[in-house]
Parts: C-alpha cells; sequence; structure tokens
C-alpha cells in the first residue's frame, strides 16, 4: 500500500516537474513545480519524515510564488497567450537529461540499497532538534551566516541605487536576433530617461 | 522495494531538470530547471535517510540545508536576473555574453 | 497515510462541490470585456507585471528558512534550556542585521 | 423555491451609472437599506440610471450594462420629482422579478479585434509578443518613473462610471504595476450641485475607500461613522496640496463637518507617481467641485 | 472514530459558516447569486478560474483537521499539525492570487498582487506565534498543545500572541484592514470580475476559512477543546464562535492602509513585536 501511494506519488512529482517545460503560462510553470514539492513532500510523509515532508511543501509554496512573480515579471509573453519556446541547445539538453536519469537509475537498480528503516516509534523532529544545538550548531549558525549574506546580496543587486548613480544608466535592450529590434517593445526614437527619483 | 522506487523518481527528476537547465534560454526557467534537479535531490535524501540510514539526525539536517540551498540560489539568482535586465531588459543568457560591450 | 487520505479527500470533496454549484460560465463579447467602469483598453492585462516590492521577496525567501530551523528548536527548548535561548537568540540577531541592512535600503516599500 | 424566496429578500444590488447633477440622489439613495451598492457590474442586478446622459456617455453605458450578469434590468431616474422612496420601491419590485424582465446586450457581440487562432493549438499569434491573441495584443516595455526596470505598460480609459472615481471623469491611466506612471484627463467630470460637496458625503467616500462601508453609510445618514485608527490609516504627506493640507488633513475636516475649499493641480501632474490605492484615496480626499476645475484646466489653458 | 472526526470538522465548517454569513448579513445576498450568470472574461486562465475556490474550501478543510475537538482528539493527529497548518497558511497566498490571476482584467490583477505583497510577511508573525505556542507544549502537536494549557491559558501567557494571530486570521480571509485583494478601490479586486456563483463560493470559502482559523485561535490561545462542565466540542465551538465575532467585528471597524504601508508596518513594527512574543514566551516557558 505504502508502496503503491510512493509511486503514484512519485510519478506525479516526475509528471508536474515535465509539465514544468512543457507549459506556456508562466504561472502554471511555477506552480507546476510547486506540485511537484508537493509531491516529494508526500512521499517525505509516507517515509516518516512528517516534519521534513510538510516543511518542504511550505517553504516551497512561498519560494514558487516567488518565483512565480519574477516568472511573470521578466518572461516575455507570460501568460502564455501565444505558444512558448525558448530553448537552444535543445537536442544536447534531451540527451545530457535523459543520460543523467538513466545513468543514476541504473545505478539505483544495479547497486545492492542498504537496509535500515527508521523506527517508527522515534520522535524524530526531537531527534532534529537536539542535533540543531548541540553537535551540528556550527552549521546552523553557519546557515544563518549564509543567509544572511544571501539577503545582503540580494538586496545590493537588485535594488537601483548603486554607489556611482543609477545601475540602469544608458542600457538599451537587445534584440532576439543579434544586432536585431529590441525585442517585445514598440519601436521608437531615442527616449530619453526620465528620474523622478525615488518615492516616499 | 520503496527505496528503488524513490530513488528511481529522484532519478528521473534530476533528469528532467538537467535538462531544463542546459535547454531553457531565459534565466528564469534556467532556475526553475536547477530547482527540479534540487527536488530530486532532496526525494533521495529523504529515501535514504528514512530508509538506509535508520533515521539518523543528520539527514534531516541535510534535508533542510539542502532547502536552505534552494532559497540562497532564488534569492541570488533573482537578484541577479533583476541587475541584468536593468542592463540588459532582457532575460536571457545570451544577453549576458554581449554585456562586455 | 492517513493524513494524506484525508488532504486528498478533502481536495476531492471541495471539488466536487465546486463542480455541484458552479453552471458552466458563458458571456458575449461585450459581456466579456475587462470592468473598466465604461471604459477600454487595448491590450492584455496579463502582462510583465511590475511587482513593485519584489527585493522584498528575495529578503523574505532567505529569512524565512529560519523557520525551517525553528519548528524542531521549538519542541526541544525546555529540555535545552537557555542554552536553546541563547542558541536562537544569535540566529535571529543574525538574521536581523539583513532586515535592518534592507529597511535602510528602503525595500519594504514599493519601489 | 425556498432558496429563491430567501434571495429575493437580499437587498437589491445597484450598480449606479450617475449622470450630470445627480450624484447626491444617487448615493443618498443607495445608503438606505434594502439596497445595496455594487463596486463592480459583475455583483449587481440593477442598473441604475440616474439623470440624462451626455450623447458621448451612451457607449460606455452600453459596455456597463452588457456587464451585468443574466438576468438584469435597466432603471432610469431622470424625474427630478420622483422622489427618492419612490425609486427605491421600482428598484426593489424590479429586483423581485427579476428573472421575468432580463435583458439582452446592448453593444454587438463582436470580439475586440478579429482573431484566428493559429499555430498547431489554434492558441497563437504570431511569434512570442506578436499578433492580437484571443482579440487583443499583448502590453509592451516602457520607461519607469521609479526603479528604472522597464517592464511593461498596461494603458486604459477608466470611467466614466468607475466606482472609485467622480461620475463622468474618464482618466487614461498608464500603470506599470499598481504605480501610474501617466495619466490624462479623457473627459471631465459632470458637473454635479454644490451639496456634492458637503462634508458628509466627502468623508463617506474616503471612508468606502479605507474599507469602511458601515461607517460610510452611517456618514451619508449624518451620523457619527465611528471606526477604529480612520485618520491614521491616511499616510501622512500623501496628496498635499497648498492650503488645503494633505489627505489625512481633508478627511480630519471631512469627519469634523467642514467643508474644505480646495483647489485641486491638474490631475495628470497630480496622479503619475502615485500607487492607485492612494491615487484613490487621493481623489475621493477632493471634493467633486475640486476635481472638476482641476480636470477642466487643461483645457481652460 | 475517523469518520466521526470527519463528519464533525464538515459539520464545524458548514455551521460555522453560515454563522459568518450571517454576521455579516449576506445570507439571503448568497443565495441570490446562485441563481445569476456566471460570467466568463476574456481568454482566462478557465483551470485555475476554477480551481483557486476548490483549493481554498480544501485548505480550510484541511486547517481544521488539525484542531483537536476533544482532548487528544483530531482528525489529523500529526506529530506536526502546527506545521501543517502554516502550510495551508502559505498556499492560502498561492489561492488568493490565482483567484485574482486567472480573470486576465486588471483589477483582479491589481488585487492579486497586493494580497502577494502582504500576505508574505504576515507569514512571518504568523509563524513566530505559532513557534510561541509550541514552546511549553514541546511539541508542534496541537493536542499537545491544548494539554499545556491545562494550567493557564496561553492568552494570559503569552498576551501579544492573540493581537498578531487576528491580523493573520484577517489577512487570510480577506477581512477588513488586511482585506487587500478585494479593496474598493479596485472595485473588489479579485472578485471584480466574478459573477453569479462563482463570486457565491469564494464568499463561502471566506467563511470556511474564517471558522478554521478562528478555530485554530481558540487552540492555540483558548485552551480549545478545554472547559469545566460542557464537553470538549461545545467549548471549542463557543471559544471558536467568540472569536468569529471578534474578528468579524475588527474586520468592519479597523479602517484599511494603504498597501505599501502596511508592508512597512508589517515588517518594522509586528515583526520585531512577533519578536518580542516568542522570546517573552521563551522565557516564560522556562
Amino acid at each position: 500500500m505504502t508502496d503503491l501511494l510512493v509511486a503514484l506519488l512519485a510519478a506525479f512529482a516526475v509528471w508536474t516537474g515535465w509539465r514544468v517545460f512543457r507549459v506556456d503560462s508562466m504561472v502554471r510553470a511555477s506552480f507546476s513545480l510547486m506540485l511537484s514539492f508537493v509531491a516529494v513532500g508526500g512521499i517525505g510523509v509516507l517515509l516518516s519524515a512528517p516534519y521534513i515532508g510538510i516543511a518542504t511543501v511550505f517553504m516551497m509554496a512561498v519560494e514558487m510564488m516567488v518565483m512565480a512573480i519574477f516568472m511573470v515579471m521578466f518572461m516575455m509573453n507570460p501568460a502564455g497567450l501565444n505558444p512558448m519556446s525558448m530553448v537552444h541547445q535543445h537536442r544536447i539538453s534531451i540527451g545530457a537529461g535523459l543520460l543523467a536519469a538513466l545513468a543514476l537509475g541504473a545505478a539505483v537498480l544495479l547497486s545492492p540499497l542498504p537496509s535500515n528503516p527508521v523506527l517508527s516509534e522515534a520522535d524524530v523532529v526531537a531527534e532534529l532538534g537536539h542535533e540543531l544545538l548541540g553537535p551540528s550548531m556550527l552549521i546552523f549558525e553557519t546557515a544563518g551566516v549564509a543567509l544572511l549574506a544571501t539577503m545582503l546580496g540580494a538586496v545590493i543587486l537588485s535594488s537601483r541605487q548603486g554607489r556611482f548613480g543609477n545601475s540602469d544608466e544608458g542600457s538599451r535592450p537587445p534584440g532576439l536576433t543579434p544586432e536585431g529590434e529590441p525585442a517585445g517593445r514598440k519601436p521608437e526614437g531615442g527616449g530619453g530617461h526620465h528620474h523622478h527619483g525615488g518615492h516616499g | 522495494m520503496t527505496l528503488s522506487i524513490v530513488l528511481l523518481g529522484a532519478a528521473a527528476l534530476i533528469g528532467i531538470g538537467l535538462y531544463g537547465a542546459l535547454s531553457q534560454q531565459s534565466f528564469v526557467m534556467l532556475m526553475m530547471g536547477l530547482e527540479l534537479m534540487l527536488n530530486g535531490a532532496l526525494l533521495a535524501i529523504i529515501g535514504f535517510w528514512s530508509l538506509a540510514l535508520g533515521g539518523m539526525p543528520e539527514g534531516q539536517l541535510l534535508a533542510i540545508l539542502v532547502m536552505a540551498v534552494m532559497a540562497i540560489e532564488m534569492a541570488i539568482g533573482f537578484a541577479l536576473i533583476v541587475a541584468v535586465y536593468r542592463k540588459r531588459q532582457a532575460d536571457m543568457t545570451e544577453s549576458i555574453g554581449t554585456l562586455k560591450q | 497515510m492517513q493524513t494524506l487520505i484525508i488532504l486528498l479527500g478533502w481536495t476531492v470533496l471541495a471539488w466536487l462541490l465546486v463542480r455541484a454549484t458552479q453552471p458552466p460560465a458563458d458571456a458575449t463579447a461585450p459581456q466579456s470585456a475587462p470592468f473598466l467602469g465604461g471604459g477600454t483598453t487595448g491590450t492584455h492585462a496579463w502582462q510583465r507585471y511590475h511587482f513593485r516590492p519584489y527585493t522584498m521577496t528575495l529578503v523574505f525567501i532567505a529569512f524565512e528558512m529560519e523557520m525551517m530551523f525553528m519548528y524542531p528548536w521549538a519542541v526541544v527548548f525546555v529540555s535545552e534550556g537557555i542554552k536553546a535561548l541563547a542558541e536562537m537568540g544569535m540566529f535571529l540577531a543574525i538574521l536581523s542585521v539583513g532586515i535592518l541592512y534592507g529597511w535602510r535600503e528602503g525595500v519594504f516599500r514599493w519601489e | 423555491m425556498r432558496l429563491s424566496r430567501l434571495a429575493s429578500r437580499a437587498p437589491a444590488p445597484v450598480f449606479g451609472a450617475i449622470g450630470p447633477g445627480w450624484q447626491v440622489a444617487v448615493e443618498r439613495l443607495l445608503a438606505r437599506s434594502g439596497l445595496r451598492r455594487a463596486l463592480t457590474p459583475r455583483d449587481a442586478g440593477i442598473l441604475l440610471v440616474a439623470g440624462d446622459m451626455p450623447g458621448d456617455a451612451a457607449e460606455a453605458l452600453g459596455r456597463v450594462h452588457d456587464q451585468l450578469p443574466h438576468p438584469r434590468a435597466t432603471l432610469r431616474w431622470t424625474v427630478s420629482h420622483e422622489t427618492a422612496d419612490a425609486v427605491a420601491d421600482r428598484i426593489v419590485a424590479s429586483w423581485r422579478d427579476l428573472g421575468a424582465i432580463d435583458e439582452a446586450d446592448l453593444l454587438p457581440d463582436q470580439p475586440p479585434n478579429e482573431w484566428k487562432g493559429v499555430g498547431p493549438h489554434g492558441q497563437g499569434g504570431k511569434g512570442m509578443m506578436g499578433g492580437t491573441p484571443y482579440g487583443r495584443p499583448m502590453a509592451m516595455t516602457g520607461e519607469d518613473i521609479r526603479d528604472g526596470l522597464q517592464l511593461d505598460r498596461y494603458t486604459a480609459r477608466i470611467g466614466p462610471f468607475a466606482p472609485m472615481l467622480p461620475p463622468g471623469l474618464v482618466l487614461e491611466v498608464t500603470l506599470q504595476g499598481d504605480v501610474i506612471v501617466a495619466a490624462t484627463v479623457q473627459h471631465p467630470p459632470f458637473a454635479q450641485p454644490v451639496d456634492a460637496d458637503a462634508p458628509e458625503l466627502c468623508a463617506a467616500r474616503m471612508l468606502t475607500i479605507l474599507g469602511l462601508d458601515g461607517p460610510a453609510r452611517r456618514a451619508i445618514h449624518g451620523r457619527r461613522p465611528g471606526g477604529i485608527w480612520v485618520r491614521g490609516a491616511v499616510p501622512r504627506g500623501l496628496g498635499g496640496i497648498e492650503g488645503a493640507g494633505d489627505a489625512r488633513d481633508r478627511l480630519a475636516a471631512f469627519l469634523g463637518g467642514d467643508r474644505a475649499a480646495v483647489t485641486a493641480p491638474d490631475l495628470s501632474e497630480l496622479l503619475p507617481g502615485l500607487e492607485w490605492s492612494e491615487a484613490m484615496l487621493v481623489m475621493a480626499s477632493l471634493p467633486p467641485s475640486a476635481i472638476l476645475r482641476a480636470a477642466r484646466l487643461p483645457e481652460a489653458a | 472514530m475517523t469518520a466521526l472526526l470527519a463528519l464533525a470538522v464538515l459539520g464545524t465548517l458548514a455551521l460555522g459558516a453560515v454563522f459568518a454569513v450571517a454576521m455579516d448579513g449576506r445570507i439571503a445576498q448568497l443565495a441570490a447569486g446562485f441563481a445569476r450568470q456566471r460570467i466568463e472574461t476574456e481568454a482566462p486562465d478557465r483551470l485555475n478560474r476554477d480551481l483557486a475556490a476548490v483549493w481554498y474550501l480544501a485548505l480550510a478543510a484541511a486547517g481544521l483537521s488539525v484542531v483537536p475537538f476533544a482532548p487528544g482528539l483530531a482528525l489529523i493527529d500529526s506529530p506536526v499539525g502546527i506545521v501543517i497548518w502554516g502550510t495551508c497558511e502559505a498556499l492560502t497566498i498561492i489561492t488568493v492570487f490565482l483567484h485574482g490571476w486567472s480573470s486576465n482584467a486588471p483589477f483582479p490583477l491589481i488585487g492579486a498582487y497586493r494580497y502577494v505583497a502582504i500576505g508574505l510577511p504576515v507569514m512571518l508573525p504568523s509563524m513566530f506565534v505559532l513557534i510561541a505556542a509550541a514552546l511549553p507544549a514541546e511539541s508542534l502537536s496541537l493536542p499537545a498543545i491544548v494539554e499545556s494549557q491545562r494550567g493557564m491559558w496561553n492568552v494570559i501567557r503569552q498576551p501579544l500572541g492573540l493581537p498578531l494571530f487576528a491580523i493573520v486570521v484577517l489577512t487570510l480571509t480577506l477581512r477588513g484592514p488586511m482585506d487587500f485583494a478585494d479593496a474598493a478601490d479596485i472595485a473588489t479586486g479579485t472578485s471584480a470580475e466574478e459573477s453569479g456563483a462563482a463570486r457565491g463560493l469564494w464568499e463561502i470559502a471566506r467563511a470556511a476559512m474564517l471558522v478554521s482559523a478562528s478555530a485554530l485561535a481558540a487552540t492555540l490561545f483558548l485552551g480549545g477543546p478545554l472547559g469545566p462542565v460542557l464537553p470538549g466540542p461545545v467549548w471549542l465551538w463557543i471559544k471558536t464562535a467568540a472569536l468569529m465575532a471578534i474578528f468579524a467585528w475588527l474586520g468592519r471597524r479597523v479602517a484599511r492602509t494603504t498597501p505599501s504601508r502596511m508592508l512597512t508596518i508589517l515588517w518594522i513594527v509586528l515583526l520585531p513585536l512577533s519578536f518580542l512574543h516568542l522570546a517573552m514566551a521563551g522565557v516564560f516557558a522556562l
């Protein structure tokens, strides 16, 4: 029974993962990826990792929401009103993906897998807590520093005001073809920059 | 048996993720591929932890760290996309090549 | 297993309810036009939507990772005692620096 | 059967299309119990057309009419000696047997643009941005006035019957996200009688934007509106106008029963740079007469 | 037993939703809506337009499933109950976003994005409140949190918790000062293009979510099913109904500020407050 459910969820995860690259709408793509994570979280719950499983869904729901925002913000044709295809080196990629999947799959099937299942009565959340505060304390605090660095980096990279003025000074969009017309933009002459400054 | 199913699923996810990361022209879609690969890794970790390692707590910590890596990858990745878009008004990998002009 | 089946059950039940109560949607062309108080628009509303607090969302997903550590921490908090308080205090203090920096850079408003 | 009996007791949802000189009458009418002011025609069953509509508003009126779901009915309120009581009764009566009335569309059933799907699934225009998929082109990128990310600009003409704008006003706004980057007045608001500037009505308009429907109703009835954190919710310094303070000051004046004398600047200078929510708050904080004068400015000049 | 609990969840949700709609005086209005046409917009995302209400209802039911109806008796008796609830919160944001996105119309779109901007940071106080409630219980399971309140309710030893959680509840149920998705200045935002039965169903889902969130608040802060004389479920219903009334009253009375200002308030005022709340709860628990 558990095997069947795990297999179904794994198949769902793979199918939704595949849909990510097949749908036209960016919103659907991000939430398709989220469904893939939800299925993985479900497998976690089945395999007596309730905390990791549910927390995966929680974290990924939030992250995919942000993903959807950025997808819609920066992708041409975000809602998939026209057919969507922005791929390069397509054949090589399919080959590489297939090769990786097959090689890993073969390794799984051919190698003897150890069997040492987690005890069903173990309080895995408390174990994780003790691990965090005890032996892995340094990892935990290092993660804090890494996240701080991420926050600082994200703010510095994405905000406009730099030390040397606005970072978008004199920028021009590239064309879809080299030296082509700017993509996704009405052809217009010049168009000076307006700087009304910040707000608030 | 269960572990094999889980690991096969993980292998398929990593394969699809690799395809996406290599084939997509757009940064954002490329990141979807990376996330999918990490998803496969996460699935494998959960499987190993639960069925092969007897539930050692480090396994759970590793899963959390994978998620932290995803969060960091996303935050920095998107910040980079914003920065690149400001410069080039495009989010395609090709546009990075011409950034030096 | 039970958890998953219950959650799936609710979803199916909700779907059935929606199927049962919702007549098929239809509209003529003037009826389906987006409501603009009688006004018109040339383009689709779906667009590269300029979500203003985008930097906030990046700070948010980094900061939110702390939740992953805090739930297990909460379970062992009483048994680990003051050490737990100190370690989490340090962790949150580190992350708060990022928030303060973000505040100073003005990421918590519409850009 | 029982469901329909229950349904007929619901307050009649009315979308008001307000003509020249009828703003006060309609605002007071829709604050009555038994009637409910719908903020979108999708939520309404009755379209109330108050006053003589100028010819150039006919098409917009048709558009709003067609956006009501079936069954629907239009009521006209043009005779000024017909009392509000009589009109309210007429509305409730129509709402009761709406099923028997239902009206057909006024505008022809034509898509905004000729479009035939191309591509293997019939879903697309040309290329990724081209053509008019599903009858409309896609928005294109342009300059931004705040953070310099050149994302899509969405241009729409809003009005003359937008519930958050004064009746008659047609604004062509260009939005990036929800920030207004450009605004031009296409049609000034309809002239309204002096009592449209009455402080309780002005206060009610602001309270509605602040999400306080109950207090807004009480304000129209001339009672103390109540509500928590009302003034504090209006950001300080928003919509500041020389001699008339900011939006928060004006709300305080309305709530205190003072008529604010405001000389509003040109709307196409006032609105750009504001977020949509801020802009609507500022608009609600201006008495209708001030907006009318401001909207006429560019023509006078 | 499981079937009985499932019925209890369903019944609570249904009756509570009726109560919530009645408090707003909207029962007749809701009934009227179901008889009317459901309008399709131009080229909508049909799948998500239909599914948004499904998710919303399912999330309300899932959230209520982790709430214990009697001491030690919850439909989903998971060791990580509050994490499941937190996940429901996160998915609610996506649901409301999809509701606004799927219409392909400007006002719903603005409402959807506004809601995301507010909904995401609201998760932070929410998580701190949930974690603080777990501290004295030494467990993430809600039955254990109820047990830990036998001596003293959390509303007393964690006084900041309920006010902070009220903000979360108002956000999740699109009410009052946190109702950024359906505001009047965008002609009821994400619902602006919804008519007839679709509009009514969304209203019902909002009401169901209010039941679910209030029941959780009652469990976290008012001891859930604990109480003298009366049986556990009755106590839970009384407390839930009382909290629903309070939340609905707040939603009608408190003014809504602009979204950008609310965003700043959430990060600059409410986040430090929830830090303080957690620290106080931690010191108290030791």
